[in-house]
């Protein structure tokens, strides 16, 4: 896969069509790879890498991209191109400044779950028919690759291309994922049960506003949560209240433009579910107002810009069964 | 806790407001039992504030010579000065200081003939040399004042400067405004050109404060009629928190603004980085 | 959150009214002289639509027990439409108010015409009582703001 | 003096101390990862090499209430709201984050000294624990720290059937003192094997070789010009991550809140990488990420140790190199930036 990108890449470097590659550069050690842009076949064949680690989406650099000249040539795992349409779709990318190549989606690993299991002092990383090899300065450790993927593709909900120019691989289908589970799981616990739970999660939060940063929905010029102005100015949660705000709000504006990426929980310090509030809308959204994916296509209208007569009313959440 | 920390404020009452130019007030500040709030030197700063609205760095432009209160020049341009503003005598405000370094008026400066550069509010920290060096006349050589502003109403302190500085024998004042304008008969034109065209003589030390792009175009102009970097002093103001050099904002290089500035002899600021 | 003689409850309410209808019709409760709670505090506001998910929650942040949002009946918006997307948001936020395990019946939203005066005084009767039954909040408030 | 606990009394301490102290201690939580709790009865110490927050949260807490404010009329009264602080002891710091307390006392200790720090500092005990597994993101030997003696008031030193303690100052003797009756001896040429062991796996450890040299106050300009920065901060994304879970990271910002009954200020930390952490109302001095990317490496690695003969504003605790959320850190900006 990594050569075919590589190869492909060089040729379209080589006949114009692109002057840049947007990928993955190889890390310090075989899990920690940036994203990179790069300009020279050279670069490409010393430092670009696509592997099970390379999992940060990389739609929301190509905002910054495409205002410079030039066209970039972006590699797309499936979920990546959802947000890149979305970002189309809100004048954001500059689609045509863009040569998307779709390639292969997940499931892509997590180190973190694999430190979780006490492994440590990792060297290197082998895939063997889905049993990690772990090569560490303590010996070798083995671990089932399933157990070691992360939590934004624990519940994949599509592996098709929405977008492309052109495809490396087969494109697939849109999956009947179980992404609601969790969500699901909580509206059935009590109301002091679901409390507790988001108070021992969110209570973790540092405020490191990695998950509003990494979102390729947030994409305002000023967050609200650094405007003076606002009024909700803060850089740290000083209070539970705080918190629980900076979460809520943070949800709600990309509620219907969220694409359920899942890099708001991969990039989180703290391992804090976030995307499960993300998916609450989402769920919610299908519910009530008609199922919609944000970023499938650049056409329709978001589900909190338009509105039908005869919505539900506010008091549907009140009637709920269950306390 | 019986120990003093500096992040806790005194408390200051403003007891007159002047409207100096359409943007600048200078306040009067003393402490609610009468007097200065604390002595300072000229140059340094100190951080007012009134709760709720912010806090920040202003730099304190009357003399330590003046022995009844303290004043401070501050041009609105934001929420904090906004607030400073809008209010009338009688509010009360909280300070503290003094932060920083002052111009070395008792060392390095001492029995030198001195050159004062200013631009538009950049005049605020030069003041309080200024009449510093008036108060103690003896110890210092020739004083040549060059100030500029956009325009004749932009020039902060214009009554002082007429009517006192003018006056005083061995001070040469020399004004200038950007454009010409209707009741002006003196120079118009760019503070750093002026320099240039007065062709002062190079033995004197020069203080400069005004915009960035004045500051910088004053310099070359300084090079070119012979005056070393070490001849040169300014004052730096960056964004800053604690004034006490913790809080980790106000650094050029290794230095901070707040704690090893804000004055800086031209020398040790062309030795840090380009970020500023 | 306020405590009364006897050392009761006393559930703070926010009430955000629409200018054009709600506003009115609180109005109107008052000239026919019907009773509502005196701890309903009103927030006039020019749309419903203008209520922001922030407004509701700083609200709570500042001592309210309790936040119902009037609005205009659905067809009647004086902007058209703004109360048809106030119901879009507040369905989903009071959703999520939920998921996070804040007491559901704290918040609310009526649609009350300048006409419906008794309507006003019903609702807010009928508010202030349920969330008199919660008892203060204390899942979504600040600390910093309690009183003392 | 070389004291020594049992495996099997270690709850026993736990409970000793907790009785007469509040006492925190490194424990695993579901999701994998470890932090510092306050300990309760049966929490179990956790084997993690290292917790997510680090230690600094007990001197340099991310938000403090510094003063309040009454405000009425024209009128301000100013409340100081310092309380002396409680005893308190943290067990089984790292010697990377012990290392950082040096770092964090150089500024908040120096004068004007920082009260609300040092009523902290004054009143917490640290134990340390040496290592004996490091990870391969380790590389505090790089900062001239030695993980299998680290400082503190005391050093607790694993040694597979129980732990060895050591006194390094007066509050360590007297914390051992308190203990005493649940103490034995220890045996000073077992924990000479054990430090040698760890000395082994450290010299193994992907990151030893790490060079300092190109580093330091004297390179100033050199490093700041660098034409390197474009291409390693172009992809970072401007989140504070790095910076809150570093245990050097010290910069903060001071804020007012409004209570309704009186204004409270309070400090919280800040990050460099944040836009308007310079942002003035005239402008701002750091327009990109990339100059905002570079104050925090010069800052570890040129600027401090330029105020301090030389030390470095880095422990090489690892954490930036696991929870970077585009891993870029700091050793791959001291790889790109050496010179060879």
């Amino acid at each position: 896969m990594q050569e075919a990108m590589i190869k492909r890449a060089k040729e379209l470097l080589a006949d114009g069509t692109v002057d840049r590659v947007m990928g993955w550069k190889k890390g310090e050690f075989s899990y920690d790879h940036t994203p990179a842009v790069f300009t020279s076949a050279q670069e490409l064949d010393e430092n670009f890498v696509c592997d099970d680690f390379t999992s940060a989406n990389l739609s929301k650099y190509l905002v910054k991209e495409t205002v410079r000249d030039g066209k970039i040539l972006a590699f797309l795992k499936p979920c990546d191109t959802y947000s890149f349409n979305q970002l189309v779709k809100e004048y954001r990318i500059d689609r045509e400044k863009v040569y998307v190549i779709g390639i292969p989606g997940g499931p892509k690993l997590d180190i973190e779950k694999i430190r979780a299991k006490g492994i440590t002092g990792i060297l290197n990383i082998r895939n063997e028919n889905y049993t990690l090899k772990i090569e560490t300065i303590y010996g070798v450790s083995e671990m089932p690759f399933y157990e070691a993927i992360g939590v934004k593709c624990e519940s994949c909900k599509s592996k098709k291309h929405v977008v492309y120019d052109e495809l490396i691989g087969e494109d697939g289908e849109v999956l009947d994922s179980n992404r609601f589970d969790m969500v699901e799981k909580l509206e059935n616990m009590t109301s002091q049960e679901r409390y507790d739970f988001w108070r021992s999660e969110l209570s973790k939060c540092i405020r490191c506003n990695a998950c509003r940063t990494v979102c390729p929905a947030c994409t305002c010029e000023k967050c609200v949560f650094e405007n003076p102005d606002s009024g909700i100015e803060n850089k740290a949660a000083a209070d539970s209240f705080e918190e629980n705000m900076f979460h809520i709000i943070r949800a709600f504006h990309v509620a219907g433009r969220c694409t359920d990426c899942g890099e708001c929980s991969r990039v989180c310090p703290e391992n804090i579910p976030l995307h499960l509030l993300n998916r609450k809308f989402i769920k919610d959204i299908n519910s009530l107002y008609g199922t919609y994916q944000a970023g499938e296509n650049t056409t329709d209208k978001a589900p909190l810009n338009e509105y039908k007569m005869d919505d539900c009313e506010a008091s549907i959440v009140h009637e709920r069964g269950a306390e | 806790m019986n120990t003093n920390d500096t992040l806790i404020p005194l408390l200051g009452i403003v007891t007159d407001i002047r409207q100096d130019t359409p943007d600048v007030k200078t306040f009067r500040v003393v402490a609610p039992e009468g007097g200065k709030v604390f002595e300072h030197m000229p140059g340094q700063c100190a951080m007012l504030s009134i709760p709720g609205v912010g806090e920040a760095m202003f730099s304190i432009t009357s003399s330590p010579t003046n022995t009844e209160f303290m004043e401070f020049s501050i041009k609105k341009c934001g929420c904090l000065t906004n607030w400073l503003h809008q209010m009338d005598v009688g509010q009360m405000i909280t300070i503290r200081g003094p932060y920083g370094n002052a111009f070395p008026v008792e060392t390095e400066l001492k029995g030198k003939n001195l050159l004062f550069v200013a631009g538009g509010i950049g005049l605020a920290p030069l003041r309080s040399v200024i009449n510093y060096v008036r108060d103690n006349r003896s110890n210092y050589g020739n004083v040549r004042i060059v100030y500029g502003s956009r325009s004749k109403n932009d020039l902060v302190d214009y009554q002082e400067i007429i009517d006192e500085w003018m006056k005083d024998e061995g001070i040469e004042v020399n004004l200038t405004i950007d454009n010409p304008q209707e009741g002006w008969d003196g120079h118009v034109g760019f503070v750093p050109d002026y320099v240039k065209e007065l062709n002062p003589s190079t033995d004197s030390t020069v203080l400069v404060c005004g915009p960035p792009v004045m500051i910088k175009f004053t310099l070359a102009g300084l090079k070119e009629l012979g005056f070393e970097e070490t001849q040169v002093y300014t004052t730096m103001e960056l964004r800053m928190k604690c004034g006490v050099g913790k809080c980790g904002r106000c650094n050029i290089g290794d230095k901070y603004v707040c704690k090893d500035g804000p004055v800086f002899r031209y020398d040790e600021l062309s030795e840090l980085p380009d970020e500023y | 959150m306020q405590v009364n003689n006897n050392n009761e409850f006393q559930p703070l309410i926010v009430a955000f009214c629409c200018n054009w209808c709600s506003y009115a019709g609180a109005d109107l409760s008052g000239t026919n002289r019907l009773n509502y709670p005196t701890n309903v505090k009103i927030i006039r506001v020019p749309c419903s639509c203008r209520v922001n998910p922030m407004f509701i929650l700083r609200a709570f942040q500042r001592g309210a027990d309790g936040v119902i949002l009037c609005g205009c009946h659905p067809g009647d918006c004086h902007y058209t439409s703004g109360n048809y997307f106030t119901r879009r948001r507040m369905t989903l936020l009071f959703s999520m108010l939920d998921f996070l395990g804040i007491e559901r019946d704290r918040t609310r939203v009526e649609w009350v015409s300048a006409a419906e005066g008794a309507k006003f005084a019903a609702t807010m009767n009928e508010f202030t009582e349920a969330v008199r039954k919660l008892g203060p909040n204390r899942r979504l408030e600040d600390l910093r703001c309690r009183k003392q | 003096m070389l004291r020594k606990i049992t495996a099997a009394k270690l709850d026993q301490l736990f409970e000793a101390i907790s009785g007469k102290q509040t006492l925190y201690i490194p424990t695993d939580r579901e999701d994998g990862a470890a932090e510092f709790r306050k300990y309760e009865s049966g929490m179990k110490l956790s084997n993690a090499l290292n917790t997510v927050r680090s230690a600094k949260d007990f001197f340099f807490p991310q938000t403090e209430n510094l003063v309040a404010f009454k405000m009425e009329g024209k009128k301000i009264e100013v409340k100081d709201i310092r309380k002396e602080c409680e005893d308190f002891v943290i067990f089984g710091v790292r010697a990377c984050d012990a290392r950082s307390f040096d770092i964090l006392d150089k500024v908040y200790l120096v004068d004007p000294v920082d009260s609300f720090y040092k009523n902290r500092r004054d009143h917490g005990t640290v134990v340390t624990m040496a290592c004996t597994r490091p990870a391969e993101t380790c590389f505090c030997t790089a900062f001239g720290i030695n993980p299998t003696m680290p400082g503190g008031d005391v050093t607790a030193f694993p040694v597979g059937d129980g732990f060895f303690f050591m006194a390094n100052t007066e509050k360590g003797e007297k914390f051992l003192a308190d203990i005493d009756d649940l103490l034995e001896d220890g045996d000073l040429s077992r924990l000479a094997d054990v430090q040698e062991n760890t000395r082994n796996i450290l010299k193994k450890l992907p990151l030893a070789n790490l060079s300092t040299d190109s580093f330091g106050g004297d390179k100033l300009n050199e490093l700041f010009n660098s034409d390197k920065w474009a291409g390693l901060s172009e992809s970072c994304i401007g989140c504070g991550t790095c910076t809150f879970v570093c245990p050097t990271c010290q910069c903060y910002d001071i804020k007012d809140f409004n209570t309704g009954d009186g204004i409270v200020r309070f400090r919280c930390w800040d990050s460099c990488m944040y836009s308007d952490f310079t942002q003035m109302a005239h402008g701002n001095p750091r327009v990109s990420q990339l100059e905002r990317f570079r104050q925090r490496f010069m800052h570890k690695l040129v600027y401090i140790p330029a105020n301090n003969n030389g030390e470095f504003g880095c422990v090489g605790c690892g954490r930036c190199l696991q929870k970077c959320p585009i891993s870029m850190n700091i050793v791959k900006v001291m790889k790109a930036l050496e010179v060879k």
